[in-house]
């Protein structure tokens, strides 16, 4: 069982053949990583760490509660701004697929009814829009991060205030 | 080709669970790739082992080739299974695979590209004499779009090339509408699939969605399992799935199986796939859709009526086995029907509803089979697709399964999290499905509109959501 | 005796599970009794209702009969299924059922009291020319069993008239212990059965135990099912059987079945019931050992050969149908092995070990069948017996199931709790298990001795317990 | 479903002939309690109380913890007295079977060896065995109760004490 090296050696051919840009493996306590740098003639940088944690391979029947992420407290409501809460649970996105440009970030005019970002529900892609015009002052939640229903995704200063 | 020992089981749910059991019997070790949002699953603590490929995100982690061929070679598996879903229908897999000398299960890149895109798969058929719907080859442009749909007439589909399980689907009820339609479905396409191309097709009013499971080796041996009738669909998502496709005329059904191991064969096909169909009720005709190059969500009910677990077969054609069976082996008993329990709230909209399961009672019996990776205690979790369970009910008639899927569906127990289960029990009362009656419009058209206003009419739900 | 519409299930643990689904199979409500104990049982979230009995006390609850039939008629139930233990062989029960109306899902009470009581059934099949062990009628004092024991010769077994499931045996090696064991085991008796009866048997050195499952009808049909050999025990439990009994010469198989369908049809047994046999290897002989007049723990193996549901035949006889086969319709299809997964610690002479089910990960495939009550989360309670779950293997032929079952074995996992599976394995993989040579004093006499010295000379067990 | 009238008197009506003390039964929400006193001539009671409490059926998928019954706390030690600790978890019996005299009772005289009470532990009948010669001074274990391992079950005064 576990990882032999001739395995290790096999994953470093193949990132070197392939156009992948980062490879993160952990398997019975040993973990890979492997990456590239975004410049042309970067090195290939790479990293094996031996048995840190235990198998990865849970020992529980019972089920263990995962923290949701709670990304900011609602009481520090910037003044006179509107915050868009998130309408359910779900993944934040802020651009419709990655490497496109976010929908809006801190300083963006937006709206009324412009989409701010996606949050993803088991699949289902929906579409948050700015509920008034004005001005985004503060965009809490890192991309790909999950939220709770009510989580502020955005806080718009109206254009009014 | 030669043997399997040890596969790498690039999915998760209860796909994944399927697949690790299949390789327990046959005595194949299993690895098991996880997300970190999934090392703690079932299917985790029954894989012999478990490699963690990325975070929750399906595009670092269970969509991405180059960490799922990494954990092949990582953990020094020879064989890789992609389940349905994810990667499965991606050629880059299937040849990454090839390259690196571990057994992709499934059939080659280049008969995943020629089976999977669904324009060159139209033009397949249509060379081989295959009946294809009325409509395009690829457009590029609204006015190419808008001269094929007055060609074919409204209402039409326009469809992803490269899309598939019912996604990247628009319906287009007259011209005016094309325009924005053809912008919106292409960007969706972009979007979803990196592969703008779309393709118009006259949409069938009456239609019943017909598909043929077809296994073959990669000695030449081909057969096919039959058929299943997918008609009740929401969104072009199946429901509800049924086997053999009894409501089909009976020369119609021996056409289209004749059609489907003619095309699969001129795939040069091995593994396991099907061939789905359109039948026209009205006209007693049929046509070509599409070819899935992977294990289906509803593959087991062609495994209760043929007795032949599709999944083995796949492990065993992988390890370059022959068909243990011809044609004429292959023999049907019974009906079987399987319903598709998702995390989704049928009296919301069908609103996906993850979170944590107090109540997973499924029922047991004879007859019954239910493929789920769900616990009491699991946690349902956001980022992934809403399919919690197949209950799948085999009885010795049509009459018999739905008697025995009408008990099971009310002794299944779900507490936590709203299910399909309260939708499934209402449609398996209709008297449109007990008279065999239902065609691809009708879970739309006919039973939710009435099922939403007896709901509204009735007392308070009783089931807990 | 026409119909059964609502059952009342009268044990707990994975006997009521099974009865349960049992029910739901024919389309009868089930009715769980439970102690304060078991009202959150997996089985009592199954069942259809609920009735709780008594305090966990077993003479307070699952042994009452007036709490048991009281429950049958609160509820409103039309049979009562005793399960296995607790009251199943309790003609009191099957008589207060009679009085009141409720079909006792088993035999008469009549025919329990001349089945069930060791003594008298030694008398019938003596009758019947049905050979029984060298030993005595009922014996009342030392002197009686003194005279017995040196006519039939030592080493003698002491057996309570009333016991059953290995309870209530004493094994005298030499004249001096005799006097001390009659004492202990009249003692015994009279406490753990309300009858100090005892009777004095030669104890057969070499011996395979051997038992046939009968399924008869209130019809005058009486089928046999095969055989079993229930070799495997330790302290007169059982921990392993196997189906069928192929060890033993055809001939001789044929001979025992025979006996139990004489000795059934002269107690006109209607049901499910048991006819156990002693067989001696070195002489080629049998002899008859008792009658059990319920289902058996070990029933599984017998359905896994025959494909016959033996708790739905129970249901259908009771509601007065005939029985659906002949003798001629019994086939058999491969070997069958059946492990008990007890908590007991096999590493500190079997203590028993109540407590916490962390992990509960049965394993699952093709031939493989677990029958049990728990889950993970499941607090094992130190009130009843220690049987966790009943694995179940089913091959082709016998070296095909001990394939399955030792990979099974291995992938079965529990933490939490100590159980039997380290015995499992080690027994698995036994030269005289694959040999197929194991008689009724081998565990005790040579496996466990070895194993143990084994065990000390390895390293530390792997096994967490 | 539930239990209906007749059913009730169904089972008062076997109660009558039958020859049992007391039945205690819940379902669905309903109890049914009925006794007869031990004298010869007592009238027979009965007792039916309506929905009160949820259905038994449990509604959780999780287990639920049940708390173990820990009789006596081990700090109020009799003075010079030696203790008898439970040698497992079990059921704690005072006598050989019900209605038989118990083994040691507050006051009694025992010797070392005796057997003072069982634990039963999953039908494991375990004699538990005076470890001195003494007298009985606490028996702080009721009949039938649950019992965890060390939990105390006599206090004997040895003796020599």
């Amino acid at each position: 069982m576990g990882v032999e090296y001739r395995q290790i050696a096999a994953v470093l051919a193949a990132f070197e053949q392939g156009d992948w840009d980062e490879i993160h493996l952990s398997s019975d306590g040993v973990e890979l990583h492997l990456s590239v740098e975004a410049s042309a003639n970067a090195a290939r940088t790479w990293d094996v760490s031996l048995p840190v944690e235990p198998s990865v391979t849970a020992t529980s029947g019972v089920a263990t509660e995962v923290p949701a992420t709670r990304p900011v407290a609602a009481e520090m409501v910037a003044a006179g701004a509107d915050t868009v809460p998130a309408p359910s649970p779900g993944i934040f996105w802020r651009a419709a697929r990655p490497g496109a440009p976010p929908f809006a970030e801190v300083g963006d005019r937006v709206s009324a009814g412009d989409t701010l970002c996606i949050i993803e529900l088991m699949k289902l892609m929906n579409h948050v829009a700015a509920p008034v015009a004005g001005t985004v002052v503060e965009a809490p939640v890192g991309n790909g991060q999950q939220v709770e229903q009510g989580d502020v995704l955005f806080r718009i200063r109206p254009d009014d205030a | 080709m030669s043997g399997l020992t040890k596969v790498l089981v690039a999915n998760r749910g209860e796909i994944a669970l399927r697949v690790i059991r299949a390789c327990f019997d046959e005595g194949v070790r299993s690895v098991l790739t996880v997300s970190e949002a999934d090392r703690d699953s079932l299917p985790a603590r029954t894989a012999d082992e478990v490699v963690v490929i990325g975070p929750a995100s399906t595009s670092l982690s269970y969509l991405s080739v180059g960490a799922v061929v990494s954990a092949a070679l990582f953990t020094g598996c020879d064989g890789l299974h992609p389940g349905y879903g994810f990667l499965s229908e991606r050629p880059e897999l299937a040849e990454a695979c090839a390259r690196l000398g571990v057994s992709f299960i499934g059939p080659s890149g280049d008969t995943i590209r020629r089976g999977g895109d669904k324009i060159a798969a139209r033009e397949l058929a249509r060379s081989l004499g295959i009946p294809i719907g009325a409509g395009s080859g690829a457009i590029t442009d609204v006015a190419q779009a808008a001269a094929v749909a007055a060609e074919v007439g409204y209402p039409v589909l326009l469809k992803a090339a490269d899309g598939g399980g019912g996604r990247g689907m628009l319906l287009v009820g007259s011209a005016e509408d094309l325009p924005s339609a053809v912008e919106r479905a292409g960007a969706e396409a972009r979007a979803a699939f990196g592969d703008g191309r779309l393709y118009v097709e006259h949409f069938v009013d009456d239609a019943r969605h017909v598909e043929v499971q077809i296994l073959a080796d990669a000695h030449g041996n081909l057969v096919h399992l039959g058929d299943r009738d997918c008609s009740y669909q929401r969104r072009y998502q199946k429901l509800v799935e049924e086997a053999p496709a009894i409501a089909v005329p009976a020369p119609l059904r021996r056409a289209i199986a004749e059609a489907a191991v003619t095309l699969m064969r001129a795939l040069d096909y091995v593994g396991a796939g099907t061939v789905e169909f359109l039948v026209d009720e009205r006209t007693g005709t049929f046509s070509f859709l599409e070819v899935n190059t992977r294990v289906q969500v509803e593959h087991p009910v062609t495994e209760m009526v043929t007795g032949i677990d599709i999944v083995r077969e796949q492990l065993r054609i992988t390890a370059g086995e022959r068909l243990s069976i011809t044609q004429d082996d292959v023999t049907f008993t019974g009906h079987a029907i399987e319903f598709r329990i998702n995390a989704e709230d049928p009296y919301a909209d069908f609103a996906p509803s993850p979170g944590l399961l107090d109540v997973w009672l499924p029922p047991a019996g004879a007859g019954l089979r239910t493929d789920s990776h769900c616990h009491p205690g699991y946690r349902v979790p956001a980022h992934y697709d809403s399919l919690l369970a197949k209950l799948i009910c085999h009885g010795a008639d049509r009459a018999a399964a739905l008697a025995l899927a009408t008990r099971a569906l009310d002794a299944f127990r779900v507490e936590g999290v709203a299910t399909t289960l309260p939708l499934h029990r209402g449609l398996i009362r209709h008297a449109d499905v007990r008279a065999h009656r239902v065609i691809t419009r009708w879970v739309e058209q006919t039973f939710l509109p009435a099922w939403s206003r007896g709901l509204a009419h009735a007392a308070p739900a009783q089931e807990s959501h």
